[in-house]
């Protein structure tokens, strides 16, 4: 599709004109869940380790939406105290994604308590190599992320250690590579 | 006691009950499943990887084939996923129409449910007459944006089409005609006795589990947690009508059935409501640069589909094409606790569960 | 020369009874159609009149598969076993007071003698097809039938106290002179509890189990196609036929007309009429109700209709007796 | 009991009411003005400016344009213009991108064939298909910006 001469009807420098117009100039005020990270990271660093946690920040496209990055080795007993602790009681767990940086491998755990009357949203992170990716599995802590992870595993190839059934879950058992992952190479490119 | 032979039954892909190209492969003592193993992946068609080489606009129509069976709410969390990495204003008239769809869309996939659930277990013609309500829902739909199943109806900013003459009208209309045919429903089979013996303590899991396997929509509410994205995460314009979120305690099929049955009526409580005060006039579409580029960064919208809450994860790169896109589907996360409720239940009760976890499969493999 | 006049006969039921089945399933189909709303079959002939006709054609002239790994004797014996007691338990139904082929003093024990074997074959064929559904099927058949077979039987007692006679021409005419002598009035929880057991025999809806589409695919016969399959629904047909028709010479005081003063109708009619509404009936049913659970079957059977039909018995009797 | 007869009740009543059986092969469907069937495509109008095959989210069109024969005008005429339909999903997008509305959709949905060859269809064919042509093509949602080159040639 690509070989042929288009005609585009649009020039590339006037729809970067009309991108940049269209981005608002952002006012630099704290974000109303400032505080609520800084609970979290501090509940984390005095819970597990001093160097648990190695970022933090809001994401303000996300509706001001809390994020920490996880140190893996890390990660399993963070959960567990995620979920146990009484000021948090994170006990859902909504999503898992996994996503192929190219240098780094990233998986996304969206949490949320159920429990308290206070419902928001918890994002955190772990990264993972992108040479022999592992991440410990979270399934003992939350059952959601069983296929989650299994998923994952599928379709970019991190590894789960302490998973009860790590298999390929949409892709056949014999399938080869990996389909999510940005340097993955289809076996028939017609398909 | 006279033990049989371990009998492994092999469940679909291809059977009447798995609603899909679905198999579980079950160990039966004599008809007991002592053991339940689902295998799904045989709809995947890699929506996610698709994705990374199309324009958000064009990934929009590969949504309605996630969970053909209510496309405008995964046309919606779609798009409110860019629109809030975009930080765009929606129009009135475009919220409200969005809205609209969405309920109806509600509706339509709760008589789906009901039809195919009862067909389940046994009665055939509840699916006839919930089809003739969703065939006049449909039809509406098609009137509106030319498609009956896959609607491709809203886009980022907005939504492709105004309501056509007459259009809001045919919907006034058509709330007090389901409220009859509800109460027909409710005579035909609510009270059924043999119904209320197969579905009343089957399948039972408290909240606790519920919340552990991330279970939501009605398979979550049957078990007493009242969560409901529409009232406690409120997105698009819902905080501003009332309706009530139909909580059940008991946890069994039977809560499920009730559960889903209320959430039809408040539907029509929702839309009775938005159609009152839908705006006269107005866009419906906001000013979207023609190439969409949402800042650098990723977002995770969640709305309330009839299915639970369907999430959508973007990471942007500032290109047309989104980075990764990540749906979070609330059929494949509902599945997961099948092979726990199936352990000591027979054959029956299989079907019976299965049916009430209310799973599409174009949604379970992506 | 009698020997050949009872062929001809025999003939003729067989081609009255093709006849019913064939107008049974087209009925069948429209009524269910009906009430879903649809229109039913309409394609072939006339409103659709030949449907069945061509449904069974084409099944004749299906290729006859047999699994590789079934035991094809039992496979092609069962729905032979079927059939043939479905087909010969016709015989001692009296349709009028002369009409009848055999009146046999204990027609009502040969009936449920015969149409028990049935079950045998519905057993085997789930068995011989070496299919995993099959065998559910037709184990959840053999279940089944056994338990119902003792409160079937059981309610009909009733009836044979009043009449004194298990002549079914003697049940019928202990009947006449109005519907206030119909035994389902005196013999209402005989009558109840034999309807119920009567459709589980039939194996139809509610009580389909082991056929359970939505279950067992197609229970006993998943693996049957063509002829032999048409076989175990012709099987299923004539026992609608022969159950409705005992049911109205049991209970609905046979060719008897409901007042006296209608005994101007043929007694035929009254018997047709009759027999065709319970046969709605049935239809009505299968198009309402959901299927019964395995579990609650036999509960019901063993523990509600076994019981009550044993209760039934106890208080006829004594009644009976009181006002002898 | 009650249940069931309450239940009985529905379903006796339903087997008087008005069927709603559509008998579609022997009575023609009307469908809405709006709705997305197979595309009619006029090569006259048609400016090659390939925004459909660009925008077609599973890449079942197909279009190669030529000189235009006539010295005198500039630009390009469509040559061929295939669409497979064994793969469009009558999403509308290049409906709605085409400036010029060369391409637009028709209420005809029939496609059904006993060779999936069939459904290859050409620029013929689909200049053919004229019938039931939808009237509300002109609601695009981007604003049209057509290139000045193609203004001039509509015109």
């Amino acid at each position: 599709m690509s070989d042929q001469k288009h005609v585009t009807e649009m020039d590339p420098k006037e729809a970067k004109k009309e991108i940049e117009e269209n981005e608002v100039v952002e006012i630099v005020e704290p974000s109303p869940n400032q505080a609520k990270l800084d609970r979290l990271v501090d509940l984390v660093k005095s819970n597990i380790a001093e160097d648990a946690v190695e970022e933090a920040y809001i994401n303000e496209l996300d509706r001001d939406l809390p994020s920490i990055v996880i140190r893996s080795p890390y990660w399993l007993k963070t959960a567990m105290m995620l979920k146990e602790s009484e000021t948090l009681k994170l006990n859902y767990l909504r999503n898992v994604s996994g996503i192929d940086y190219e240098t780094y491998f990233e998986v996304v755990y969206y949490l949320l308590s159920m429990s308290t009357d206070n419902q928001q949203d918890i994002c955190i992170k772990i990264k993972a190599d992108r040479e022999d990716p592992s991440i410990p599995s979270v399934t003992s802590v939350w059952n959601t992320a069983n296929w989650n992870e299994r998923e994952i595993y599928d379709l970019l190839g991190i590894q789960f250690p302490g998973h009860p059934n790590l298999k390929r879950i949409m892709m056949p058992e014999d399938w080869e590579g990996h389909p999510l992952r940005k340097d993955y190479e289809p076996i028939d490119p017609e398909v | 006691m006279i033990r049989t032979e371990e009998l492994l039954l092999n469940v679909g892909p291809q059977h009447p009950s798995t609603h899909g190209v679905f198999r579980i492969i079950v160990k039966l003592d004599g008809e007991v499943i002592t053991e339940a193993t689902p295998v799904i992946g045989y709809l995947h068609r890699g929506t996610e990887k698709l994705a990374e080489n199309l324009t958000y606009t064009q990934v929009i129509p590969y949504t309605d084939r996630m969970d053909y069976v209510s496309a405008m709410t995964n046309n919606y969390v779609l798009c409110h996923a860019v629109e809030t990495l975009m930080d765009l204003e929606i129009p009135e008239r475009a919220e409200f129409l969005r809205l609209i769809v969405m309920e109806l869309q509600r509706i339509a996939s709760h008589l789906v449910w009901w039809g195919t659930y009862l067909l389940d277990i046994g009665a055939m013609s509840p699916f006839l007459y919930a089809f003739r309500e969703r065939e006049m829902i449909i039809n509406m739909f098609n009137e509106l944006c030319g498609a009956r199943l896959t609607y491709f109806y809203m886009r980022v900013g907005g939504v492709k089409w105004d309501a056509p003459e007459g259009w809001i009208d045919k919907v006034r209309d058509f709330i007090p005609y389901m409220r009859d045919k509800l109460d027909e429903y409710e005579q035909l089979v609510s009270g059924n006795e043999i119904f209320l013996a197969r579905v009343k303590g089957v399948g039972k899991y408290d909240a606790q589990t519920a919340i552990d396997y991330g279970l939501s929509g009605a398979n979550l509410r049957s078990t007493g947690v009242k969560f409901d994205l529409r009232k406690n995460q409120p997105y698009s314009i819902y905080d501003r009508f009332e309706f009530d979120v139909p909580v059940q305690t008991e946890g069994d099929c039977y809560a499920r059935y009730l559960v889903r049955f209320e959430e039809i009526k408040q539907s029509l409580r929702i839309l009775e409501q938005a159609v009152e005060q839908f705006p006269e006039d107005g866009k419906i579409m906001a000013k979207v640069p023609r190439v969409i580029r949402p800042p650098e960064g990723e977002v995770y919208t969640r709305i309330e589909s009839p299915r639970g809450e369907i999430g959508c994860h973007i990471v942007s790169k500032k290109k047309p094409q989104p980075y990764r896109l990540k749906f979070r589907r609330p059929s494949f996360v509902n599945l997961q606790i099948l092979p726990k409720l199936l352990v000591g239940e027979t054959m029956t009760n299989l079907v019976t569960i299965l049916g009430g976890i209310d799973i599409v499969l174009g949604e379970v493999d992506g | 020369m009698a020997l050949l006049q009872n062929i001809l006969w025999a003939a003729f039921l067989l081609v009255v009874v093709l006849g019913f089945v064939t107008y049974a399933i087209y009925f069948e189909r429209k009524v269910i159609g009906w009430i879903q709303l649809r229109k039913g079959p309409n394609r072939v002939g006339p409103l659709g009149l030949f449907q069945t006709v061509a449904d069974v054609l084409k099944l004749l002239i299906k290729e006859d598969t047999i699994p590789n790994k079934a035991d094809r004797f039992l496979f092609i014996l069962a729905p032979v076993i079927t059939f043939v007691p479905a087909f010969v338990v016709l015989a001692t139904i009296p349709y009028t007071a002369d009409w009848q082929f055999a009146d046999l003093n204990v027609g009502l024990l040969y009936y449920f003698a015969l149409s028990s074997i049935s079950t045998i074959g519905i057993l085997l064929g789930g068995w011989a097809s070496n299919n995993k559904y099959s065998l559910l099927g037709g184990m959840r058949s053999a279940a089944q039938m056994i338990s119902y077979e003792v409160p079937l039987v059981m309610s009909v007692v009733g009836v044979i106290l009043l009449s004194g006679s298990l002549s079914l021409n003697t049940i019928v005419e202990g009947q006449a002179g109005g519907f206030w002598n119909w035994n389902f009035l005196p013999q209402i929880v005989g009558f109840i509890i034999f309807i119920i057991a009567a459709v589980s025999e039939l194996n139809r809806t509610p009580f389909d189990l082991p056929e359970a589409e939505s279950e067992l695919v197609a229970g006993y016969h998943v693996e049957y196609s063509g002829f032999r399959f048409a076989f175990f629904m012709l099987a299923e047909y004539v026992y609608v036929y022969a159950i409705a028709a005992l049911t109205t010479i049991l209970f609905l005081g046979g060719w008897h007309s409901p007042l006296p003063f209608l005994d101007f109708i043929p007694g035929i009619i009254w018997f047709i009429l009759k027999f065709s509404s319970i046969v709605f009936f049935l239809f009505w049913i299968r198009a309402t109700l959901p299927r019964i659970r395995v579990d609650h079957l036999m509960s019901l059977g063993w523990k509600v209709l076994l019981p009550l039909a044993l209760v039934n018995i106890f208080v006829t009797t004594i009644i009976i007796e009181i006002f002898k | 009991m009650k249940g069931i007869v309450k239940g009985m009740g529905v379903t006796l009543k339903n087997l008087t009411k008005k069927k709603i059986t559509y008998q579609y092969p022997d009575v023609p469907l009307q469908m809405p003005d709006r709705f997305r069937g197979v595309q009619h495509f006029d090569p006259e109008k048609c400016i090659v400016c390939n925004q459909c095959m660009n925008i077609c989210p599973t890449e079942c069109i197909d279009l190669v344009g030529k000189k235009n024969p006539d010295p005198e005008k500039k630009g390009k005429v469509i040559d061929t213009y295939d669409i497979n339909f064994e793969i469009c999903i009558l999403c509308d997008l290049c409906t709605e991108v085409c400036p010029t509305e060369a391409i637009v959709m028709t209420n005809n949905f029939e496609l059904a064939t006993y060779s999936r060859d069939d459904l290859f269809k050409n620029m013929e064919w689909l200049n053919d298909n004229n019938t039931n042509v939808r009237k509300e093509n002109s609601i695009n949602l981007q604003p049209k910006s057509i290139p000045s080159k193609a203004k001039k040639e509509v015109k």
